[in-house]
């Protein structure tokens, strides 16, 4: 079984199901020949040739459409935005038409397509190749969203997105793209979409994260062990219709939840997920439910980019606070 | 020193106002079956619109957009498409929508404000109406590359107005037909207006047609009034398309007759003066001449058209009239194949609130 | 004072600040000589000549573009979109510029431009005709997202909107453009943006909503009042930047709260307010905070609309459920 | 009946590659000074851009887009507009910042991941880097919009790059240029590549000039790698522009000598034959071969320069590493005029977690 980074496993999921079904086809910036700015499709033109693996034309408005117009013949396209503050110009396609054709055609018309875009900031990169705008598209019924937090995870749940048979945005966490490597079983053993996974088990707070957060979250868990307090700490993953089931069983149990996510907080999809679990867990909570997570402001340049994405620190101290309660 | 590269883009028409050929027509021409039964599809399209207006006006239908002036272009699209084709439509294009299966009863019901009337029982490939703007465009390269892919000789028509070629979906796929040499035919209709925006504010370019020399294929103006000149050029594009020599761009000038839709009200932004005119060069009319002329058509033939596209329209008005609303419920069934567990409990509120049955 | 429309006093805002200041500008499609769709900018061509008052080809991501381009300049560009669904062509530039110049350049170049559109359903409007997305605009930080609700605070906020040095989207409520007539004074006062207006005062219950369904709201509150129960409501007017103060003032008094909005549900406007009422005033709650909102769906065509937005019962029936606890 | 419209673009050149004449030069070249400040201003330029490589690679400095190859086209457009009139760049317009007076530290600041890189203190009216593709377009023609409706005659120049012209933003405002009369030039700076990809997979047009004959302007092509070309054609477009005479397109046919950025390499997907061949054209040698032609220019001012360009360099370098890193509290200072009460909270805990003096 290879060790393979986040990234890797991107490409691996997508040679599998490019191997094993004739309808999957890429197309994006930079994606063929160049293999994608961040490698995750390098080899597959070579391997399936250039009618398969399309570099198109610089314009993301047309990259979203056209994805959706491929889909609606049976193919399954998986379209790379080269970053996801690039990904706004196919805004009105993703919108209007990915998330409802099935809607409004009643069935006749489908988008089995995957929109794939590297997202989130602490690469010290340039000014727009920090977003993290999840929120946007987790409030657009229709669209699935969906984001691994690990290389396990990016090869399964990529696997079930392409096979899934409406429309997926599929969030890539690059700052984790190559922080760590795992064992991943090339079998096309795809994982659950829908579903949150719960990655650690604990009995004193519920923590929830998604993306590249997780690893501070799960930090942040190993130094609160180091306290005491055993944490619960939950991978969202799908966004987008929202496992709610499995995050208020975990509230049940601890009676207390810091959510933790790296976009800013006014409307982050945080504030869904508090909200919900406010309603719903009511009597069960001990303490309200808080959330660490990036400044309502434009993600700054990178001299100050550590200083808006949540730390360890952040999330521990956020814990301290409502087990103090 | 200088140099020069040159392009350019042809224009044609086949037929004077008056129903005369000004040249000697395409062979096909001949196929006199061919020209009478698009003069049918013309006037019951016609007849249809004037239906579905008067539906709106009555509270039975929602705000519609008139096709006066379209006929001629959805009908030479509707005939000149194999059922293998794709057909990616605008939202003025009942003449193409008949010919290719949608039922007049679905048309309305779509208009009727219920999402079934996309549903398309005998037209199970086209795209659904395109409400936002051009946005379709991109969708027919994607059909297109998605047949270059496979190695399939079909073809896409895509159908845009004038003041969709304005907006950037429409000119990307543009280069991206071209660049990929995809077998798509963009069909812009030019009414000359956008609801009450001129041709001469949407562009300050001389046709549309040239915006093809930005995509790097052929444009070619029509007569959109001439069932000829848009016949046989629509008919060179898509074999082109099929024969993967690539896209082409077709200007259809024409001239919208009515208002944008039920809820406008063209008198505030244009003349009669210039209304009247353009009733002069009705492409209906222009077709019913030239069948006089050629001796194809009688009063009487027209009489009996006339009385059955009447009742045709009639049994689709009936036919829609009939149709209950959907239940509530539909709003959650069809948002994706299986219905997340994340919305069960808002579809059995659905239940709840509006006595639906569970499925 | 006359007594104006909704859609009216947008007019006469627009007029009066035209008539104030040289360097308001009006663009849009079909604004001009046909006075808009919903007749907003009638008249003002003929007042202020095709020079401040511009017709545009059809092009959203043009018209974003263009008065923020216009913006940069010292003018001070009102643009139009047609319709709520027809603004997401215009994402690219709202997220990507308008909300970010001036933090970019430090201040060096500023975007004072408003972004209308009418936006909401229940007037049985064509397909991608009665959309509320407002929670896109309001988790885009630098876009200050502000909504009316009645013809006086159309006239007041749009005022201060246009007045303001940063990026307004105004949302305009089209359900209710000529609902109500209202006396409005043309005196130019203008209204405070980023705070709520409540416009009822109440002890039991906290009703919280903005657009359209203040009016269900405040029906509702009639209903409640007539069996016995008192409801606050407040309307919040500007969406982002939240003022928290007002609502929590408010839970802290009744100690329920009920939020309804037309948009769906998941990820909307609600969840942020719910969260952030169920973290600061999490002592003060007596009840979780409800939602009455649009379902987790693509607004659906005119036939079943009704059935997706809120309704007074719907409104009612939460606040029963809350005060039951 | 056929007929056709016919449209074109014109192609100028003034010298070889060797730097000789190819015909009479235009009168404006007789100002040896300009010249020589054009010159010198591309030595700068390739000077600061080497450094700016040698930081990042150091570790000094973020991910950083080469200008190597645009000089000259930087270095026309800097001289030839006036003051007034407001430049819209892209990323790789260092050669034309620095005539506009940005601060080479200013640059290295943007790169270096700092938002006060964007403040230019004594260029106050440019608009900003842009790095989301094409849209700056918009901002171009919404500037010169606002110069017509004050009737000024200043003018606009936005630059993009061949990979811009295919996405929509710089097509619709090409249209609006040609619809509204804008006085704006768009320079596109053609240097065959857009990251990896090629300018034929870009769009299969002969040249990317004639995209301006779909918005009804006047659309150029000049080799940019000459001084008099680039400069001539632009002279005229301004005057153009500032006549009330409308918008012009101009394609500047360059390479692109270095890799995308300092994040790329290029040598995964062009050949080394390739790039060989470009240096042969390029424009720095080219005008130091006319001038030395010309007898105007020495290997010792040659070696001066070099030297001079350096310590300039130099000096930038220091100034921006000795730029100390902004407050965090800055991240929310700027995002309003006046700091929003919902904001407070959130800027006290700034001050709290990273030992920030409040205002
Ligand atoms: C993206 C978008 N913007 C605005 C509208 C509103 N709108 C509907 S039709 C129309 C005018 C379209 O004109 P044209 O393309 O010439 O087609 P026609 O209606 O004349 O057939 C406008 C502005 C829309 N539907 N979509
Ligand atoms: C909207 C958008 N999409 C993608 C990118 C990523 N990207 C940065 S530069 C570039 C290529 C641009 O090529 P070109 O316009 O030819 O300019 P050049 O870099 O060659 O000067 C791409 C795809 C971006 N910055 N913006
Ligand atoms: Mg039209
Ligand atoms: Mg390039």
């Amino acid at each position: 079984m290879p060790n393979v980074t986040l990234v890797e496993a991107v490409n691996m999921a997508l040679a599998w199901e490019m191997d094993h079904d004739p309808n999957v086809v890429l197309l994006g910036e930079d994606i063929a020949t160049n293999g994608g700015v961040f490698r995750a499709t390098v080899g597959l033109k070579e391997r399936f040739g250039y009618k398969r693996v399309m570099d198109t034309p610089l314009a993301e408005t047309l990259i979203a459409g056209t994805a959706i117009g491929m889909a609606t013949q049976g193919l399954r396209p998986v379209a790379e935005f080269q970053f996801m503050g690039f990904i706004y110009a196919g805004m009105e396609q993703l919108v209007s038409h990915a998330a409802r054709l099935r809607n409004r055609t009643r069935g006749r018309i489908t988008c089995p397509a995957v929109f794939r875009a590297p997202f989130g900031g602490g690469i010290h990169a340039p000014e727009h190749h920090s977003e993290s705008t999840e929120a946007l598209f987790a409030h657009i019924p229709g669209l699935r969203v969906v984001i691994p937090s690990s290389p396990q995870r990016a090869y399964g749940l990529l696997l079930a997105a392409i096979r899934n048979p409406d429309p997926v945005v599929f969030l890539e966490p690059k700052r984790i793209y190559r922080a760590v490597s795992q064992p991943v079983e090339d079998t096309g053993e795809a994982l659950p979409l829908d579903t949150c996974f719960t990655l650690r088990e604990g009995d004193d707070v519920t923590l929830i994260s998604w993306g590249a957060s997780i690893h501070e979250t799960l930090q942040a868990a190993d130094r609160l062990a180091e306290q005491g307090i055993s944490a619960e700490v939950i991978d969202v993953a799908t966004l987008s219709p929202l496992d709610r089931d499995t995050l208020l069983c975990s509230v049940a149990k601890t009676g207390r939840c810091v959510i933790i996510h790296e976009a800013c907080r006014n409307g982050g999809v945080g504030a869904e997920i508090a909200a919900s679990i406010a309603e719903a867990a009511f009597l069960d909570l001990q303490a309200p439910v808080v959330r660490v997570t990036g400044y309502d402001t434009v993600m700054p340049y990178y001299r100050l980019e550590n200083f808006y994405l949540p730390q360890v620190e952040d999330i521990v101290a956020a814990v301290e606070q409502v087990i103090a309660l | 020193m200088k140099s020069r590269y040159d392009f350019h883009v042809d224009s044609l028409r086949y037929l004077n106002d008056q129903g005369l050929p000004l040249d000697a027509l395409p062979t096909w021409a001949e196929e006199s079956e061919r020209v009478l039964a698009a003069y049918r599809n013309m006037v019951l399209t016609r007849t249809f619109d004037q239906k579905a207006i008067a539906l709106q006006r009555t509270g039975q239908c929602g705000t519609y957009p008139s096709v006066l002036g379209h006929e001629v272009v959805g009908t030479a699209i509707g005939q000149c498409m194999t059922p293998d084709d794709v057909f990616v439509p605008y939202y003025r294009d009942q003449a193409a929508h008949i010919l290719r299966g949608v039922k007049l009863s679905e048309l309305l019901l779509y208009w009727g404000g219920d999402e079934r009337g996309s549903a398309w029982q005998d037209c199970p490939h086209d795209l659904p109406i395109a409400v936002p703007i051009a946005t379709q465009c991109c969708h027919a390269v994607g059909i297109a590359a998605a047949m270059r892919i496979r190695d399939e000789h079909r073809a896409v028509v895509c159908c845009l107005g004038d003041g969709a070629t304005s907006k950037g979906d429409f000119l990307e796929s543009l280069n991206l037909a071209g660049a990929w040499h995809l077998p798509v035919v963009f069909m812009v209709i030019n009414n000359q207006w956008a609801i009450s925006t001129p041709r001469s504010l949407q562009s300050g370019t001389e046709t549309i047609a040239q915006k093809a020399i930005a995509g790097g294929i052929p444009g070619h103006l029509v007569d959109g009034n001439d069932y000829f000149a848009v016949t046989d050029q629509l008919l060179q594009a898509l074999e082109r398309a099929r024969a993967g020599k690539g896209a082409s761009l077709i200007e259809a000038v024409t001239y919208r007759l009515g208002d944008h839709t039920t809820a406008d009200d063209a008198t505030r932004y244009r003349s009669a003066e210039e209304l009247k005119q353009a009733w002069e060069r009705d492409g209906i009319k222009r077709l019913q001449r030239y069948l006089h002329h050629r001796a194809l058509w009688s009063p009487d033939q027209e009489q009996q058209l006339q009385t059955d596209c009447k009742a045709t329209v009639e049994l689709a008005v009936a036919d829609y009239l009939a149709v209950p609303p959907a239940p509530a419920t539909d709003m959650l069934d069809y948002l994706f194949a299986k219905l997340p567990k994340a919305l069960e409990p808002q579809r059995a509120r659905l239940v709840v609130r509006h006595g639906q049955e569970d499925v």
